[in-house]
């Protein structure tokens, strides 16, 4: 199977993990990325704020560069790119004065057509049963907490995917792979991404709370999907455990790095290492290395 | 006769649940239009037999404009379906032999759209107007001695 | 022919079949249509590239035999007037026995020989050489090279002005002496009252007057859009030669473009004209 | 031919821009035509005479009157010219009106137009030929689907007037709806006790045929004359035997496995069940699925407590026939479950609400059912999980409706003012409790209704807040809501003990299915349509059926049971005459020349055409040909203009009607 690939900027940086991670897993899958070269910056955080056809010509030029190569569908595993894509690839096909505008700036016709996935969109093309074949390791003690965020799941009539305010896809792939996903309450509250910078407050504040809604459900670790939201928990946890001795820390891990360990793929190949909250206590706990039939 | 400026006959074939109900809301809006058409009342699109566009045309319309309710509307549920599978052939056929799509028009009109209608029927008018006389038939005509036509 | 002669009088003598429709050669070496009742008769059917009409007329035009079923021999294009009338509730598959033929292509005109030149348009695009739908599947294939279409006359003749079209008809049907061969020699022609036939109201007049001519052979064409197979023999029986197959072949692009329909194909296919769906195009409908 | 043409003036409307004089005048050389005059107001009763008079005097025998649109005053002119002795399908309308002086100002070519239009008019109707309108026998009998509310109206106003009722419940019991509700707004009173009397009065009606535990399976015929089939569905008890006194009832051992329908989940009831204490008929139904018997053939205990042996576990599903006259839908509506159902409807959002999760989030019906002295707490104010008296309680509105995104885009209508019900009584019930509302507007459009719900928030001090929840969540026997206040601008966090859902009101989900059999159309949310919005609202498009209740849209029940009574108004306007007079504008065959190819029988809507085997004496088939079936045709002419042969004609527009207009219009 082949994939057209946009990193973005996260997967080469902050995500570096989420990137290496999903390279090995699909691997394991025998799926090839082909990444869009000459790709730029798809306009999230700073393009859309200030410049609204600049946020909308960024991902076109991008899907542009991913027609000629001539890819039918596009994975964008960041959930901010993803978001990107879908909104400017929306607002191109109904704003007529738009799509001309940003034509204009391209200097080419500009088609839609291109697919645009995320990391989830992208397994359920896979096949779950396809990646159920894959299972090496047996995961059943982990509790998992899957947590969406914003970016994934919204504004739903535009990217329609899964159901906004009580989404369940994650879920689904963490149960095939034999974990255990928990009922909890958090799994789309905001963790602050916005004001990861301006004000860290309010993120310690907000992160903190699905931190512990997690935590209270009993889960071992919080599985996302997103780099932002990746960064918020994980990064400024830290923080959070510094400034609230009695808070325990959890493990943040991306749904990718679940499904490497269900592979038996290693811990340094999933860098896992790279992480500010250390998963490989609770891993090395809670992972039995044993056949496993699913 | 020929001097005389050239005022077009248009035979319109609508039906009753729609368009001709459409036509009676342009009435009572009291908007205006010209006065070339000449309509024509059945109770479905359906009804219509493509013989009437010949006979119509033979009879020396110089255009001939087709209309009844949207689809999903017709008052008779599937009249206006059959309807339009019928003329796709027929409009292609007699644009085939020579009567082309600036004599025949179709359209959809209901009953709601008063101002559709006089906009469609003046446009046919103005653009059959344009277009002249309908000679092929009335050539035709004098060949076979019938009545000539249009001389108002 | 032994194969097919025997078949047939096995047919006739077991009287499973009343009659068989087929073909037989007069003195002048011209095949021509032949009806076989008896044993004797079954004698006398051939079949050969001068085998040009296409015998499904006679399906609805001969009273219903006696006993048994109609036998007919019948090339594969033949076999789609065959199909179209059982799709039209004309006839039932099961009171007729199709003798199909094995057909190599046939002749423009059964009065001379055939060769690829002469050969008629519809054999060089024919993708029915072996019969569909049949009971016997008569004759040897012999490879036969399309002669390729030369030219698309459809076109050529589309890219003419409205007006050149209407005068290139008004030459054509000025001719007309609506004998109305064109309708006899069509399988699916089968009214048993014509509407050319029918006054109060004259729809169409009758007098062979250049305009009843274009009003007869508009609504001939319109009434076989759709249901046309192709057989030609319209054209062919046509004392003064109007291309009437033009007007026929117009129509089969347009089944085909808009509906990617062709008629007597098969028979429990729902016809054309007396279906619909939602979506059919009106890109022309204001 | 005599004809004679009469021209209108309208008072001005037509005279100021035809010269109805000229027009006149013209029209009194057209062949065939004998007489000719204009008038000020044809259509008043001078303008009538005059056409009477002349009619007599010249003795016509077709009429032609430029005037108004056909659809304005065709009918008059057409009795008047009946009154006078024609036939009044030899008359025809020219509309002078609406087509001509309306839409024109120069006066020479409107007028000219308008003797076209005469003229077209006077060919045409030379081709008319008498006409005799078809006349069908009524047969003047009810049937009604659904034994809600509306269905009780409408049977009872029906039988009551003295016509037979066939009344069908697909329940063990009728009562619908309304038979779960606790108290009713805007007066309070009980439901049960306004509704039962209904109930008890349909059972004992000499006229009302009460069918329970039975649907519709098939419909044929047309208004008048609808033959109709009915799945009378296996009891498993002789109702004609059954003396209702629940015996049974009380000693069938399999009481835990089935949960209640009547009080939504929250109760359970035994294998052998009336569905509730009041139920109509009072006969029980066993629930074959559990039964211990039907699963093996034990038990028995039903039968062996029987003293009347009305137990029959071989009973099978009987289909039976009736014939009515007329049918009255009200299969009424159901109400949107959230928890995750997506096959049975069409949305299936608001997961985040946990309801089905969580017991203590409740709908709206199931709060209906804690409320009422006959449900499962006997009206004590108890939540579902531990049977403790909710201190706080959460009302949420709109879950469902007016939300394109989740939902449905309409308004259930009733919920503003069910909410508002709700938080009174549990007000009235726990005096030192607190209810929240979340809305987005209160719509309570009705006689007292508004004030009512001014009386939840300033007498019973229901709060109030306008905005949408976001989720709802457990947290230590907690109920957490999260929404927000969107005048006050703030996140609003409820813990509350108990939450309430205002779930929308839905289509049936077998509407669609019905709808089919009946052939009525129905909308994309599966509610049957009316045929005209605002001036035909409980007529269907076809004849003889009509609509009552929330199965054409959410409705209230004052709502419901006007729209029954109207429903039966028009089956009883039906009634009023034995025969049904239909315009005889249907297709007729030409046998002759048919040629049996049966493109009519494709194209025809209403399956009005048919094949017919012409034999000889002795039986032999001569030809297929088509029929048409005059009760069933609606004149359309699709046929007419399909077939090749024009061998079928569609009387009032026959061929050479429209060919001797075409002729007219051109022969200037």
């Amino acid at each position: 199977m082949n994939f057209g690939y946009y990193p973005g900027c996260s997967l080469q940086g902050t995500a570096k993990e989420f990137d290496l991670s999903l390279k090995e897993v699909l691997k394991v899958l025998d799926v090839n990325l082909n990444e869009i070269n000459d790709w730029c910056c798809c306009g999230a955080s700073s393009a859309h704020v200030m410049s609204h056809i600049l946020s909308v010509a960024l991902p076109a030029r991008n899907l542009l560069l991913a027609k000629h190569r001539g890819m039918q569908n596009v994975v964008a595993p960041c959930a901010a790119c993803y978001n990107r894509l879908k909104v400017s690839q929306h607002e191109l096909k109904f704003d007529e004065k738009m799509r001309m505008k940003v034509e204009e700036i391209l200097e080419e016709k500009i088609s839609n057509g291109v697919e645009i996935l995320n990391l989830i969109g992208l397994f359920q093309k896979i096949g779950l049963g396809k990646i159920k074949t894959a299972i090496k390791i047996n995961l059943k003690e982990i509790k998992a907490a899957c947590y969406y965020g914003c970016l994934l799941v919204r504004p739903h009539d535009i990217l329609k995917f899964d159901d906004p305010e009580n989404p369940s896809s994650m879920e689904e792939i963490v149960s095939i792979i034999g974990a255990k996903p928990i009922e909890w309450n958090y799994k789309i509250e905001c963790c602050g991404a916005s004001h990861s910078i301006d004000n860290t407050e309010i993120v310690e504040q907000l992160s903190k709370n699905i931190l512990n809604d997690a935590i209270k459900h009993d889960a071992n670790v919080i599985v996302v999907a997103c780099p932002m939201c990746h960064s918020n928990l994980d990064m400024r946890q830290k923080n959070i455990l510094k400034k609230y001795p009695q808070q325990k820390a959890i493990p943040i891990l991306y749904l990718t790095q679940l499904l490497g360990l269900s592979m038996g793929l290693n811990y340094k190949d999933l860098g896992l290492h790279l992480h500010y909250i250390n998963p490989v206590p609770m891993l090395e706990e809670k992972v039995k290395v044993e056949e496993v039939t699913i | 006769m020929e001097e005389e400026k050239f005022e077009p006959k248009i035979t319109a074939f609508v039906c009753n649940w729609c368009t001709y109900t459409g036509a009676d809301l342009a009435g009572t809006s009291r908007l205006k239009q010209q006065t070339n058409a000449r309509l024509i009342r059945v109770p479905c699109t359906g009804r219509i037999d493509p013989v009437f566009i010949i006979k119509a045309f033979e009879k020396g319309a110089d255009g001939v404009l087709v209309s009844g309710c949207h689809p999903g509307d017709c008052h008779y549920n599937t009249g206006n379906f059959h309807a339009r599978r019928r003329w796709i052939f027929f409009k292609q056929l007699l644009d085939f032999v020579g009567i082309d799509s600036t004599r025949l028009y179709f359209s959809w009109v209901s009953a709601s759209e008063g101002k559709k209608w006089v906009d469609v029927v003046n446009n046919v008018i103005n653009s059959v107007r344009a277009k002249g006389p309908f000679l092929g038939y009335k050539n035709l005509n004098k060949e076979t001695e019938l009545p000539l036509v249009n001389k108002n | 022919m032994k194969q097919l002669i025997e078949i047939s009088k096995e047919l006739l003598e077991s009287r499973k079949a009343g009659y068989i429709i087929g073909y037989t050669e007069d003195k002048f070496h011209r095949t021509k249509p032949f009806i076989a009742h008896t044993t004797n008769d079954a004698e006398k059917l051939t079949f050969n590239q001068k085998a040009v009409h296409n015998l499904a007329v006679y399906l609805t035009r001969l009273p219903k035999p006696k006993e048994g079923k109609i036998g007919i021999v019948a090339k594969g294009c033949d076999i789609k007037a065959i199909i179209g009338l059982i799709q039209e509730n004309q006839i039932k598959r099961d009171d007729i026995i199709i003798i199909g033929m094995n057909c190599n292509g046939v002749v423009k005109d059964i009065n001379i020989d055939y060769n690829k030149e002469n050969s008629q348009m519809k054999c060089s695009i024919c993708e029915l050489r072996t019969p569909k739908h049949a009971n016997y599947i008569v004759g040897a294939l012999e490879d036969f090279a399309k002669s390729e279409l030369t030219k698309n006359i459809l076109a050529e003749f589309e890219a003419l002005s409205a007006e050149e079209r209407w005068k290139f008809w008004e030459k054509e049907f000025e001719k007309c002496i609506k004998c109305y061969a064109c309708r006899q020699a069509c399988p699916l022609c089968y009214c048993e009252q014509c509407i050319v036939e029918k006054s109060m109201p004259q729809w169409i007049d009758s007098s062979p007057t250049t305009k009843g001519n274009f009003a007869w052979n508009i609504i001939r064409a319109f009434h076989l859009s759709g249901r046309c197979i192709g057989c030609n023999e319209c054209e062919r029986a046509c004392p003064v030669n109007i291309p009437l197959s033009l007007l026929n072949r117009k129509m089969g692009m347009v089944a085909m473009k808009e509906f990617n329909y062709r008629h007597g194909i098969e028979p429990d296919q729902p016809t054309l004209i007396g279906n619909y769906n939602t979506s059919d195009k009106e890109d022309f409908i204001m | 031919m005599r004809i004679g043409v009469f021209t209108c003036h309208c008072g001005e409307n037509i005279g100021r821009t035809v010269d109805c004089p000229a027009v006149s005048k013209a029209c009194a050389d057209f062949p065939g035509v004998v007489h000719s005059e204009d008038y000020k107001y044809m259509c008043s009763d001078p303008g009538q005479n005059l056409i009477k008079q002349a009619i007599k005097e010249k003795n016509l025998n077709a009429v032609v009157v430029g005037s108004c649109s056909p659809h304005m005053h065709e009918k008059t002119f057409r009795k008047a010219c009946s009154d006078a002795g024609i036939n009044p399908f030899q008359v025809e309308i020219a509309n002078l009106r609406e087509h001509c002086s309306w839409i024109h100002d120069d006066v020479p070519s409107a007028t000219l137009k308008a003797i076209d239009m005469m003229r077209m008019m006077v060919e045409k109707v030379k081709f008319n030929g008498p006409l005799t309108p078809i006349r069908v026998p009524v047969t003047k009998r009810a049937l009604v689907i659904g034994g809600g509310i509306s269905g009780i109206q409408a049977s009872l106003d029906i039988a009551n007037a003295g016509y037979e009722v066939i009344l069908v419940e697909k329940e063990p019991s009728i009562g619908g709806h309304m038979s779960q509700l606790s108290e009713t707004f805007p007066t309070l009173d009980c439901s049960q006790c306004i509704l039962t009397p209904r109930m008890v009065e349909v059972y004992q009606h000499s006229k009302i045929k009460l069918m329970s535990y039975s649907e519709v399976e098939n419909v044929e015929g047309f208004i008048g004359n609808f033959s109709v089939t009915i799945r009378k569905k296996a009891r498993s008890v002789k109702d004609e035997l059954c003396t209702g006194c629940g015996l049974c009832v009380q000693k069938c051992p399999i009481k835990k496995v089935a949960l209640s329908e009547f009080d939504e989940g929250l109760a359970t009831r035994p294998a052998m069940y009336v569905p509730f204490p009041q139920a109509v008929p009072n006969i029980p139904v066993i629930d074959r699925t559990i039964c211990t018997y039907f699963k093996n053939g034990k038990c028995q205990m039903c039968k062996k407590v029987c003293g009347r042996e009305a137990i029959d576990f071989e009973q099978q599903d009987e289909l039976v026939k009736e014939e009515v006259g007329s049918i009255i839908i009200a299969t009424g509506y159901k109400l949107y479950t959230i928890d995750k159902k997506p096959d049975d409807s069409p949305i299936h959002g608001y997961g985040e609400y946990g309801y089905g999760k969580y017991k203590d989030v409740v709908s709206g019906l199931q709060f209906e059912r804690i409320a009422s002295a006959s449900g499962p707490t006997s009206g004590e104010m108890l939540r579902p999980s531990d049977k403790k008296v909710p201190k706080k309680i959460v009302f949420i509105q709109c879950v469902g409706s007016r939300d394109e995104a989740k939902g449905f885009s309409y308004c259930s209508k009733i919920c503003c003012m069910y909410t508002a019900k709700h938080a009174m009584l549990y007000k009235h019930k726990v005096h030192d409790g607190e209810a929240y509302v979340f809305y987005m507007d209160i719509r309570a459009g009705g006689k007292m209704y508004e004030e009512f719900v001014r009386r939840a928030i300033e007498e019973d001090g229901v709060k109030y807040i306008r905005g949408r929840v976001s989720r709802i969540y457990q947290d230590d026997g907690k109920i957490i809501v999260k929404g927000e206040d969107t005048i006050a601008g703030v996140k609003v966090e409820i813990d509350a003990d108990m939450a309430v859902l205002a779930t929308a009101m839905m289509a049936q989900t077998e509407a669609p299915k019905l709808a089919q059999t009946l052939g009525v159309p129905y909308d994309k949310y599966g509610f049957i349509n009316e045929v005209h919005p605002k001036l035909r609202p409980v007529e269907t498009s076809s004849g003889g059926i009509f609509l009552a209740g929330a199965c054409n849209s959410p409705r209230d029940i004052p709502d419901s049971v006007a729209m029954a009574s109207a429903a039966a108004a028009k089956a009883l306007v039906l009634f009023g005459s034995d025969m049904l007079e239909r315009e005889p504008v249907v297709a007729k065959v030409n046998e002759a020349t048919c040629a049996g190819c049966l493109y009519c029988k494709k194209v025809c809507a209403y399956n009005a055409v048919e094949a017919k085997e012409i034999k000889d004496r002795n039986g032999n088939l001569i030809k297929v040909v088509a029929y048409v079936n005059s009760g069933l045709c609606q004149g359309c002419g699709t046929c007419n203009a399909t077939c090749p042969s024009k061998s079928v004609e569609l009387l009032g527009f026959k061929d050479d009607q429209i060919y001797a207009q075409i002729n007219a219009f051109a022969e200037v």
